[in-house]
Order: structure tokens, then C-alpha cells, then sequence
């Protein structure tokens, strides 16, 4: 089963709620997740199922509660959604929506119009906890709102949108099981408000950012991302796409440059890759590693590797000392040669460090012709770096890029953009390294 | 591997390479011991290229002259190449391909369609990422064009990453045959290329006739994604029809705005320097001032012949010029102070299309067969 | 004069003036000195406020501190007062606003008309340039609510500049007569009020329906502006419609986006400080380090007891630590070096409505009689 | 006759040109008006019309060519033209189109178009040249043309738009005579390419600056105006109207601070509004003067004014030097005036000058609650700005804003925003004069 296309066990997916938030979940055999107002559901439920499936969680009334603890969600069972036109964009991100709520009737003026807070509506709760009880499902309970609300068609357009939305919201029991792209991740962390921590990143500006850095699966790029890995993820999913066997040749690397003396690449673990592949294709060395890096006579003075014959004479002690020691050598090693003795393939950057000289001075490792980009969640703070890329000859034509998209709610009859969005989204500082010439002498006038 | 495909250290013979003559003017040229590349400023023969690394600044002494004359010499990328293109269509630029294949989440084992090809610049980028592409073209002549270029590139022959097929996909639909006009060489007993595609962009003017034939050509397993690219409303109002239509989902329709800035200075002109550039200016007049307040004066006082006596005095030149007012001065000039400024292009691309995206998976049965496997794997742990 | 219209001095008994607490907090009051403005932060007798010229700033001890709490007061703006607005509807907002003015060319020679009047945000803004404003509102609540405010403001009584009327104007047009529900007091002998109005602005659901009706109430001798204010696309295909099939010329739409800017600041976080302080970490670990190496050799060297005796040094904490990580840094203190950026509002509103702008010239003939007199007059000179 | 209404003698109005180019023209008597390849009229063929008539030029064969000049453009007749729908929005500026261009065929497909530069045209130059002897209009040509150009409707719409419009410039001669506002002023100073001269202003920035700083017929406001004079016609159309007659009660006046010995309000030259007018309500002093004004005891030690009987006992020689003194006099008192003893109702600035310093020290002289607008072309020198004014208690709120307006090809069936627009437009910040509390005493507790 290929676990890019389908729901498999250990996997990490996000689900998309009908109050159009995200959850990161992972998929643990014989767990169980529950989605507090929405539900809860087993996890063997829905294993195998394509990703993108929207599930209904529904209650046929043979569950028993949980006496211990009556918080506790009831787990309920789960059946696949059609989902039809969906209201997506209603001032919001995607969620699909039943055939049914989506006839909407439409209204001319909004005379009836005035606090739309406050709405009669027809039904008592006991009416509705008794449809629920029925096991009507979530549409039906709301088609039934809809015909005993006494003003619903005289309601405008818009104050119908939002009431069935708020409906839909109080009373819906589904979810959407998605995989888990950069871009999922990004949006569970901005609804999340985690803004900062991925540096007011948009969909828009790391589809950009890895377009214009030429990123591909057979590449070394150097890095600094202080999104906590996001920034990363991306790269790997364009260079390998989703959850990849390890067994992928050894190409592509990402080298992460990082201020602490650990990087941040928290987001990762959510990856679905696996750690052996983690571990192939992106390294991290410190600033101070990377700058000044180990000196190999005093590395190879500190430590001699053994012959096979040696180790296999070490008693059990000396043996996991000689080992810890080795890996401590071979990293010793790594660093020198990422420090100094590769040209990258590209330079991508998304740091709050001062950029004129972080740019200058990891961009000399960077191989002529290859792309520098630099992500920045202010303006001005790339209009300092172009001016001084600008005054250097290693850097060709530094400029500032600005991408945003502006989703519409995208119902036939009432096209419009959203009336609000999200703003920020950064900028870019998009050149290519190149190696000046020397002046040419003068006697090479050509003819 | 390609002139695109493959990181390439040295400039060698035969290689296709963008010469950057400036922003605007970049020029793709293929590396030839006894070819010359001509600018207006002087010629730069290829010998001088051939064996530097890229990104080399090539310099020659232009004619007639002792000034230099710079070219930079790049390899071929996607963006590099949209921005040389010669344009046979109206192209998709970058802040819309990028945006298009992030979102469809390109990567090494997306199965693109792409129609039309156009321009081809498209067709690039999506060929650097993803496992294959499947590009049609309607257009006779267009589809040569592109034939060629993508042979030339090696994006067909030795990336085999991109099958070009002439085809009017509205009219006749995606499936590739033996006896079509493709780029694909079909083996003895092959009667259909299978194409599976996850991923599907309609840059076509009525897309909503190509939808309908999409169903035989997209992955049925799968979650697949499409975007239709149109310049009016009108268009997006009847592709999502269509899209309502045939079964797809999560119809969601943006438009997205790229803009560039330029990094300008701006002089910083202190409101004392103002002040004190009008008070030499004041200063200046006053000898003036005096001689004609005591002309007034003296005729007011019947003294005319001692007024007309007095002499004009010389007008001095303005000594305190702060601003450089009068003179060129150059942006940056460092006998004044600057403050660095953003200015956007004087002409925005305030549109480029709608892009309108929507998902759809044909088949949403579970793989019971799988699931019951592993389950069973389970219970024995 | 009304509290809009006049540029008073000082604060005054029975003023309607605006408390200013924070952007996001404006409220509107009647000085009145036998009132006190309640803040959370404390109460604010108006009595603090009388005499003081407007923009002043009231300060109070907070409530069982020692620390000191501020409102600003400021007479009423039409964009001030949209910030304040207590919203009956969507409202427009001054981006959009004063757009259209500038467009329509509002000045004292206007005479608009307003369907419908809304929150009366917009009619503020007319009303504060125009020579008359024709506002219609079909809400009965609303129209009353607006009628209240535009008195209690002056706009209807004092400036005499507004007139409100409640009408449905899809159904029943423009025109004002005797029988009416409106804020116009008819004269003995006024059969109906001379609207000739030469800018209207429609912000109605279904424009289309009301630009049939304002043929009768348009001046005829003049070219007339005519803006319709629609959020979805549909509308303006059919707004485009009407406005064709009544003769409307020159029709645009555009839409207009406007943007806020919070000025911020950002830590200068300089590379060698980061490598120093990586240093300095390196450095406190080093004693641990040697330490473990020691053990490792001896270990290997079978110096078993050696090893073990060692005792584990102290780990001294980081001692530069040059951006205060683990602390909280508050922006812009003076320890740290800042640089100074723009940020724009978290959420943009991105869309209000499109505006759809016409114009028309109802009688195009030339005024015959005056050019005669005028060429008569030029024959003489 | 209303000039404000009608074109009129000795007025200056703006044409729109076919070609989507602007003419600022003075309709002097008995002259006439070349447009080039536009052909010319009479001024008095014209006058009498209302403001915004759009009239065809034509020519019935009676006229005799010039001997003398025959490079000169000859006189035509004009009919008023019946615009019908506009292709106002074909990636340019609104002009009018008659009806029978507009119902353009549409094409389904591009397989037709490949170069749309070569397109075969079916009319020979003759059959063109032989059409307009005939005196046809410009329509009637195009149709023509049309008819006879083969492959017309097998170009998409795009290009069938191009087409007509590259059409319509070359055959067309019609203009439409508009009354000159500042808007108006504004796009003919930017078609010219005179973006430098006007600050790179754009008409969405006028508006919103205008009504952000509060601009009534009755205030005073200060002002400082590096755009020649658009900002203060601006202000001054918003608070008179068009051009007024000079009677107008002596209430609402603009202080333009300039920093040259005189003013540049240069555009007011085209602003219909009399000399007269212009003097009572627009009044310059340079910063010198109006931060270091005149001694006022100096001033009278300089000068005392005499009697009217004195004055008259004056000899015509003394008389006049008197007249040239006092005028300087009376200048220096509204100096003082002006600098020391005013309240200003608003400061509103488009200036290059280094704003923090120029806001600050102008800021003083505007009455609390009164607003200040400051354009700059660029967000960084307004990014200072606000720095700086934030923490000067005596402003409150400094805000930046930014407005920008997008427009649409505005046709039924191929609505979509133009593809191409300019970009630019300027900042402005907004912020309201406050005079800041002394602290209260701490007896004053309120309950």
C-alpha cells in the first residue's frame, strides 16, 4: 500500500475538522482519536482508505458509555462522505459539505435583515438532542433547522452563508484525512497562531522560494531555517516527495546551518519520513562548526581509527568507547568536508540573524550560477542585503520579490474575493552567485 | 541528463548556456569553439567562455575604446529561462507556476498534465520536479516549436521526464495511441501509454470542454489535483460548472499577485540644510534689498539724485547648495546622505489568470485486502 | 454648524465629541458635566474634560495604583466617527470612500445621492463636502436609527446638508413628494423636492433595479457620475447590463485595496555575535568534554581507576548571551541594537465591494442662446 | 452658463484622445485646436457644450488646404458622437468607443493565432484612402475593414481587441473634452511620464489624503506641496468646488510652506480658478520665513503706513514706491500672522524634505484633534516617521496606509482585472495632533 496515497498505520496525517481547524494525528494500530465535539473514532477505521477521504462519524446507539469517565468523547463508527460542492471559501479554508446544505436559496434585499445575531429559530433543543438521538445525520438535523426557521429566505445571501456555517459547525460530525504536505503543515501552524515561530511563511512564498532556488532531488543545498524544520520539509518533499523508503541512492542533501548548538527541526518528526532517511539527506553543522571548522591534524592526533582485527580485540567496555569515539570522528570529518570543501548548489535562507553578513559569508561557498534565496518576513530587512549584494561582484542582480494569493469564495452566483485574509507572507531576495573576472588585459582586443 | 536537469560545474562545448546581459536581456545560447556572441558594447567569443565554471563574468575591453564590457554566463534553470523565453503565447510567469505546483504539492512521484504547452515555460519547471509530464499542444506549429526546444533541452530524449503530444484535448481528449502526433515512441505491442496522471493544469481558453475527458487519463486510487488557468470571471464561472459537474471537490478559486521591488536610495535633505540654504539665498539678495529699500526711501524723501547714483552691487552665486540643486547628482553619491527605499516596477502584472483549483478521488473504496493483512500482522505481534 | 462641520476650539458642555482610549476603542459621548466616561482602567468626570481644547489629553491615577491612566478627547471626523461606528450594516470604509469622492469629484457643487444610507458612515463623508445629500434607506429601523444620528449630529437640522428618506428605491425610485416618509419639511406650496442630483452611489444588493429610476432626479444639463457598490462579480455583470441597456458610457470597474501598516522593530541579531556565543557555549563545555575524552582514553588504555576518580566539573551557565535568549526582551530596549520595519495588520481586508463607475450627459445639445451672446459680445470687442 | 457645467471661452479643459492620450487645452475664442493626427477644430464649434461631450471631427471636403503649411493638420467640422459601451478598460484609460465597434465576435479557440503582428489585412491603403475621401467615418471603416480582413474571427478575443483598438488610433478622430480636475491633471502629468513631478501620487492617494486630513470649505489648513501644485488644486477643488467666482466669502485658506524662495504651484495655471481667487486663499511663505519670521518692531520701524490724505498729497512717482512698500509691509504682517499666531486645522505634506524634523516642527502649529497626512512616495521615510512621532506625546496614533486601485476590463463576458497597471501610488500616514496632560495631581482621585 503506498503510503502517499493511503491511509496506513504509524503515519503521521492531518485532519481537517468541520470548524475548519487542522489536528496532527498519527495513526497508531488499535488507537483511537477523538475530535472533542466532533467525535471520536478508531484509527483501524480508516486505515486504507485513499488520503482525501472525508469521513462521517456517526452513533447507531450500540456503544456503551464510559462510565469511568463521562468526558470521555463516545467513540462512534465511521462511514465515507460524497462530499459535493464545497463551501470552502467561506471566509475560510476548505472543508466539503454535504450535497444537501448547498442549495441555498436566494433572497433579493435584505429588508428582513438587522441582527442576525439573534435569529429566531424553530426548534427546541429537545427537538434537536431527540433527532439526534434518532441518528439523524448532521445534514438532516440542519435541513430540519432550516424549514422551521420561520425567516431563513428572507435572509440575505451572506447572513444564510453564515448561518449555515455556524449550524454546520454546532452540529457536523466529519472529518477530512489528509496527508500531510509542507503546505497542511504550514496552515495547521497559522491557525494554530504560531505565526512567528514560522516566520509569517505563506503557501505562496515557499512555493516561490523553491522555484526560484531550482530545488531538486540531486542537489546540495546549504541552509538556515529557523521556521523549526518547515522550511526544510519542504525541500524534501520537492527533492523526494512524501514518506520515501530509505533505500533511495544517495543524492540530494540539505546542509542545515544552525545558531544553537542543536537545530531546530522539530516539525520533522511529523514528517513521515524515516530517521536513517533524515539522517542521509540533511546535516547539520553549527555556525561556529561550519566557520571554523576542526582542524584534521589535531582530529586525526585526537583519535586513530582501529583495523577490523584491532576492534574485534577490544573487550565489550573499550568497544562501545571506541565506537562513540569513531562517530565523534567521522562527524569531525563531515564537518571539515561541508565547511570546506563543497560548492553548493544553492543557498536558502529563511533566519532573523543580521542577513548582509550571513548571506556574504555562507554565499562563498555557494557554486557559480547557482541561485541564493532569502526569505525574510520584512521588507526592509532584504532592502539592506540587496544594497550591499549589490555592491559585491560575487552577486548577480540581487531583487526583492513579493507572491501573495488572494483566495476567493468561489460559490457560482457570488464570486468575490474573500472580504478578509491573512496578511504577511514575507519577502524574497532572489540572485545567482557568480565569480567576477579578472580585468582582461589589454592586448586581448577582440575583432 | 539535461542542460536543466543535471548541476553542471564547468561551461563545456555544446552546452546550451544563458549569457545575462542584463535584468531584461538574457540570451540562451548553445557553447561553440568557433561561434562569437555579439552585444552592442563588443563580442565575446565562446573560447573565452569554455572552460570557466558558470556564473563566470566574462570581460572584454569594448571597441574603440579602454572600458569594459561585462556578460555573465549561467546555466539554464526554469525561472532563468521563462524570463529569456521567446514567447509564442502569453507564458505563466513564476509567482504562479511556484504557487500552482506547492500547492498541487509537485514532487518526484507526481504525473503531470499539462495543456497547452505554449510557450514551454511551464513546462519546464514542472519537468525539473516531477516524474513525468504530459503536454499537448493544439497548435501545428506551436507543437514543433516545442518539440524542438524540449529535445534540445534533453528534457525528451535524455530526461524522458516529458511527453509532447500535438492534440486539441477539448475535442479529442488525453489518451495517447500508437497513431498519434506524440513525442513518445511507442514499443511493439504498447496500444495505449498509460498515464495516470495526479496532477492536471488546463491553461486552455475552455476548459471546461477538457474536463470531461479527464476521468480515463487521472490515477483512480488516489486524491488528484487539478488547475485551470483563466484570464476572465466568465471562465471561472463556467469551469467551476464543469468541475461541479464531473465529480470535483474542494473547488477553490484565487488569484495570485507576484510583485518585484527595486532597491533605491533617496537623498536625506535636513529641514536645517533647507533653512539655512534660504537664508545664504536671503543673504545673498540683501545687499540688493538695501540698495532698492533706499532707492524707495530716497524718493519717497525727494533725494532721487543720490539714489540713482548708487550702483548695483554684483549678485553672488549661491555658496551653500546642501541638495546639489542645479547639478546632476547620481543616486548614492557620497557627498550626500541616502536612505535606502523599495520602489516597485513602474508597471505592475496586476493579473495573470484566475487559477482555479479543485480535487477529486475517483475511487474511495478501501483496500480491504491490505488492511486485512496488516491487521492480521497486528494480532500476531 | 454641526459637531462635523465646525472646527470648534475648546470643549464644551452638550458637544458630541469622541473619547479616544486605544485605535481599536473610540467612543462616541455628550460632554456633559454631570457625567463621568467609565474606562476599566478608571473614570473620567467630564467636568475634567470642559474648558480644555480639543485633543486633549485626560489623565486620571488609575484605581488603587499609583500608575496613571489616559483618554485623548477629539472633536468628530467622518473617519474618525467610521471607527467609532456602532454598525447597523456593512459599512464602507475610507479607502473606498474617499475614492469615490476624489473620483466623482465631490466638492461644493455636488449634490448626491446615497442608496442606502446603511450605518451612515459614508453619508458623513458626503455630507462634510457636498452641497446636498439625498440619502434613501428602505430599513424602517435603520432609517430611524439614521435619522436619530444625523440630528442628534446636526447633519439634517443645523447644516441642513442631508436629507433622509425612507424608500425602497428598486420599487418606488428617487423623487420625494409631500406624502413621504423623510427628514425634507415641505413647504405650503412644494409639490415635490428638487433632487438634481449630479453623483449617486448604490449600494443596494440589486442596483440594477434602481438606475431605471434616476433618469427623473439626475441633473440633465451636466455630465453625471454614478458609482454602484457590489461585493460579488454577478452583480456587476448585471450592474454592467443595466447600466448599458439606460445609456450609462464610460463604465469601469475597479476594486480597491487598502492597506495599514504597524511600524515595529526587529532585534539586529549580528553573525559574529552568534558565532561568539557559540563559542562561549563550546568553551563551558569543554571541561565535560575533556573530562569525557579522558575517560574514553583511559578506558581504552585499561586506566580504569584513574578514570572513575575524576570528578565532574562544574557547568558554568552561558555568559554572553548577546539577543537575552531565555528572557523576555521587550522591543526596542536600549541594550539591544534595532532595526526598524513595517508589518502589516494580521488580517487585511482583503475585498470590501467592487465599484462600478458610469457616467451619463442626458441632454447633449448646445446651449445655443448664451454662445450666440458670447460670440456676439467676442464680434464687438 | 455654469462653467463648471458647459465648456466655455478662456477655459481650461483636458481632451481624451482616440489614442488614450490627454491634451490640456485653453479654449481661447476664435482659435483653434490641432490634435495632430486626431485633426484640429474650432474652439467656438465647441463651446456651449457640456463638460465630458465627446464630439467626432469631420471633414466634408469644403475645407481648402493650407498652401502655405501643408504639413498643418486642416480644420475640421464636429458632431457630437453617441458613445455607446466604452472599451474604456482595454489595458488603458477610459475613452469612448461608438456602438458599432463594440459587438465584437468571440472565438473559442487560439488555434489561429500564432503572430498576431501579421495579420493579412484584407483593404489595400487605396481602397482606406478612397473610403475616407468618401467621408466615412471612422467606424464605417473599421467595419470595412473588419468585413475584409480575413481571419478576423478565428482570432481569439484578446487579440480582436488589440486589433480594433490598434485600429481605432490610427482611423479614428474624436476626442472628448473633459472638465479638468485634479484628477484629471494627475493622469495627464502621468501618461506624459511626469511620475517624479508628482510624487508618483496616484488618484486613490489624493482621495484618501484628503478626506484622512478632513479637508472643509472653512479650514486653514498648512501645507507643504512638492507636486507643482496638484496637492494644493486638490485641496482647493474639495473645499471651493471648480472654478469659482472670486466673490466667494473670505473663509477656508491653504499656508503652502515652501522651501525656494517662491512657491512651485506651477499646475494652478491650468486651474480655471482666477488670480484673485488664488491669492485669497492660497497664501507661501518659505520655511525661513515662517520659522524666523519678521520682527514685528522692525517691521514698523521700516515702514509706517500714511493717512489717506497723506497718501493722496503723494506724488505719482512717491505714490507708486509707497504702493511697492506697503505691499511688502502688509506682506510681512501676514507673515507674522501666519507663522506666530495661527492654529492650523490641518498639516497635510508631500515633501522629499527629511520628514521626522519637517512633521515635528510644523506639527507644533496645528491645533489639537486636527489631523496631519504626510505623503512620501516611499513606506521607509514614513517607517522613520512614525517611529519618531510615536514617541512625541504629542501626536497620537501614527499609522501608515496604503490604498491602491485595481481596475477591470470592464466588458460583459470578459471581466478580469487589466493585466498590466501601474505600480506605485505612495503612502500616507495618518495621525491626530494632541496636546499631551500634564500629570495629575495625586489628590485627584476619582471615585
Amino acid at each position: 500500500m503506498n503510503p502517499n496515497k493511503r491511509l496506513g498505520f504509524n503515519q503521521h496525517v492531518i485532519l481537517r475538522l468541520p470548524s475548519n481547524n487542522f489536528k496532527i494525528v498519527e495513526l497508531k494500530p488499535d488507537g483511537s482519536i477523538s475530535l472533542g465535539k466532533f467525535g471520536a473514532f478508531y484509527t483501524n477505521d480508516i486505515v486504507g482508505y485513499p488520503l482525501g477521504t472525508t469521513f462521517e462519524i456517526y452513533y447507531d446507539g450500540s456503544y456503551e458509555p464510559d462510565e469511568k469517565n463521562k468526558n470521555r468523547t463516545p467513540i462512534g463508527k465511521v462511514r465515507v462522505m460524497n462530499t459535493g460542492i464545497d463551501q470552502s471559501d467561506l471566509e475560510s479554508t476548505p472543508t466539503p459539505l454535504p450535497m444537501e446544505l448547498t442549495n441555498k436559496m436566494s433572497s433579493a434585499t435584505n429588508k428582513e435583515l438587522i441582527n442576525i445575531g439573534n435569529e429566531i429559530q424553530g426548534m427546541t433543543m429537545e427537538e434537536i438532542e431527540s433527532l439526534k438521538k434518532q441518528s439523524a445525520t448532521h445534514a438532516e438535523i440542519i435541513s430540519k433547522m432550516i424549514e422551521s426557521h420561520g425567516s431563513f429566505h428572507k435572509k440575505t445571501v451572506y447572513s444564510q452563508e453564515k448561518y449555515l456555517n455556524r449550524k454546520k459547525q454546532k452540529f457536523s460530525k466529519f472529518f477530512t484525512a489528509e496527508y500531510l504536505s509542507s503546505s497542511a503543515m504550514l496552515q495547521f501552524l497559522l491557525e494554530k497562531g504560531d505565526v512567528q515561530r514560522v516566520m509569517d511563511l505563506s503557501q505562496e512564498s515557499i512555493g516561490m522560494l523553491l522555484n526560484l532556488g531550482n530545488i531538486r532531488s540531486n542537489g546540495q543545498y546549504l541552509c538556515v531555517d529557523e521556521t523549526g524544520g518547515l522550511l526544510v520539509y519542504a525541500m524534501l518533499e520537492r527533492m523526494f516527495g512524501g514518506q520515501t523508503s530509505s533505500a533511495l541512492e544517495d543524492v540530494g542533501s540539505i546542509v542545515v546551518i544552525h545558531e544553537n548548538e542543536h537545530p531546530n527541526l522539530d516539525l520533522l518528526k511529523f514528517s513521515n519520513y524515516s530517521d536513517q532517511f533524515i539522517k542521509n539527506h540533511v546535516k547539520a553543522i553549527s555556525l561556529l562548526d561550519f566557520f571554523e571548522p576542526p582542524i584534521m591534524e589535531e582530529v586525526k592526533q585526537a583519535f586513530k581509527p582501529l583495523s577490523k582485527e584491532e576492534i574485534s580485540s577490544l573487550k565489550s567496555g573499550k568497544k562501545n568507547a571506541y565506537y562513540r569515539r569513531l562517530k565523534w570522528y567521522n562527524t569531525q570529518l563531515q564537518t571539515i568536508e561541508l565547511s570546506k570543501h563543497v560548492e553548493y548548489d544553492g543557498l536558502i535562507i529563511a533566519s532573523t540573524l543580521h542577513l548582509p553578513t550571513l548571506v556574504r559569508k555562507l554565499g562563498r561557498k555557494v557554486h557559480g550560477s547557482r541561485p541564493i534565496v532569502c526569505y525574510s518576513q520584512f521588507k526592509e530587512t532584504l532592502l539592506e542585503l540587496t544594497h550591499v549584494l549589490y555592491k559585491d561582484l560575487n552577486y548577480l542582480a540581487p531583487s526583492i520579490y513579493e507572491t501573495r494569493c488572494r483566495p476567493f469564495q468561489s460559490i457560482r452566483g457570488k464570486l468575490h474575493p474573500l472580504m478578509t485574509m491573512r496578511g504577511g507572507g514575507g519577502y524574497l531576495m532572489w540572485c545567482h552567485r557568480v565569480i567576477p573576472a579578472p580585468d582582461p588585459p589589454t592586448n586581448l582586443e577582440t575583432t | 541528463m539535461s542542460y536543466f536537469s543535471e548541476y553542471k560545474d564547468l561551461i563545456e562545448e555544446g552546452d546550451l548556456a544563458l549569457v545575462w546581459i542584463s535584468r531584461d536581456n538574457i540570451k540562451p545560447i548553445t557553447i561553440d569553439a568557433k561561434e562569437t556572441f555579439n552585444t552592442r558594447y563588443g563580442s565575446f567569443p565562446h573560447t573565452q567562455m569554455i572552460g570557466k565554471p558558470y556564473g563566470s563574468q566574462i570581460a572584454i575591453r569594448t571597441k574603440g575604446s579602454n572600458k569594459f564590457a561585462f556578460i555573465h554566463v549561467l546555466q539554464p534553470t526554469p525561472e532563468l529561462w521563462t524570463t529569456s523565453l521567446p514567447h509564442r503565447t502569453q507564458i505563466v510567469y513564476t509567482p504562479d507556476s511556484s504557487y500552482i505546483m506547492q500547492r498541487m504539492n509537485c514532487g518526484p512521484t507526481t504525473r503531470v498534465i499539462e495543456a497547452g504547452t505554449g510557450s514551454g515555460s511551464f513546462s519546464h519547471a514542472f519537468a525539473r520536479s516531477v516524474s513525468h509530464l504530459f503536454s499537448y499542444e493544439f497548435h501545428e506549429v506551436r507543437y514543433q516549436q516545442a518539440l524542438k526546444e524540449f529535445e534540445h533541452h534533453g528534457l525528451i530524449n535524455r530526461d524522458k521526464t516529458v511527453t509532447l503530444t500535438q492534440r486539441d484535448v477539448c475535442a479529442n481528449g488525453f489518451a495517447i495511441r500508437p497513431d498519434d502526433i506524440t513525442s513518445h515512441k511507442f514499443g511493439e505491442i504498447e496500444e495505449q501509454l498509460s498515464i495516470n496522471a495526479n496532477a492536471i493544469f488546463l491553461d486552455l481558453p475552455a476548459p471546461w470542454d477538457a474536463i470531461p475527458h479527464l476521468e480515463g487519463v487521472i490515477s483512480k486510487d488516489e486524491k488528484v489535483s487539478l488547475c485551470c488557468f483563466s484570464p476572465c470571471i466568465e471562465q471561472v464561472d463556467k469551469t467551476i460548472e464543469a468541475m461541479e459537474k464531473e465529480g470535483w471537490t474542494e473547488i477553490q478559486m484565487v488569484g495570485i499577485q507576484g510583485k518585484q521591488y527595486e532597491s533605491r536610495r533617496q537623498m536625506i535633505r535636513t529641514l536645517d540644510d533647507a533653512i539655512e540654504r534660504l537664508r545664504d539665498v536671503k543673504k545673498r539678495k540683501s545687499d540688493g534689498m538695501e540698495r532698492r529699500k533706499r532707492l524707495c526711501d530716497s524718493v519717497l524723501n525727494d533725494d532721487e539724485t543720490k539714489a540713482t547714483d548708487e550702483k548695483r552691487p554684483q549678485t553672488e552665486k549661491t555658496r551653500f547648495n546642501p541638495f546639489g540643486k542645479g547639478s546632476r547628482v547620481k543616486e548614492g553619491d557620497i557627498n550626500y546622505k541616502w536612505k535606502e527605499v523599495t520602489k516597485v516596477e513602474s508597471e505592475v502584472k496586476s493579473h495573470t489568470s484566475y487559477l482555479t483549483f479543485a480535487s477529486k478521488i475517483i475511487n474511495k473504496d478501501r483496500n480491504e485486502r491490505t488492511v486485512k493483512t496488516l491487521l492480521e500482522e497486528l494480532e500476531k505481534k
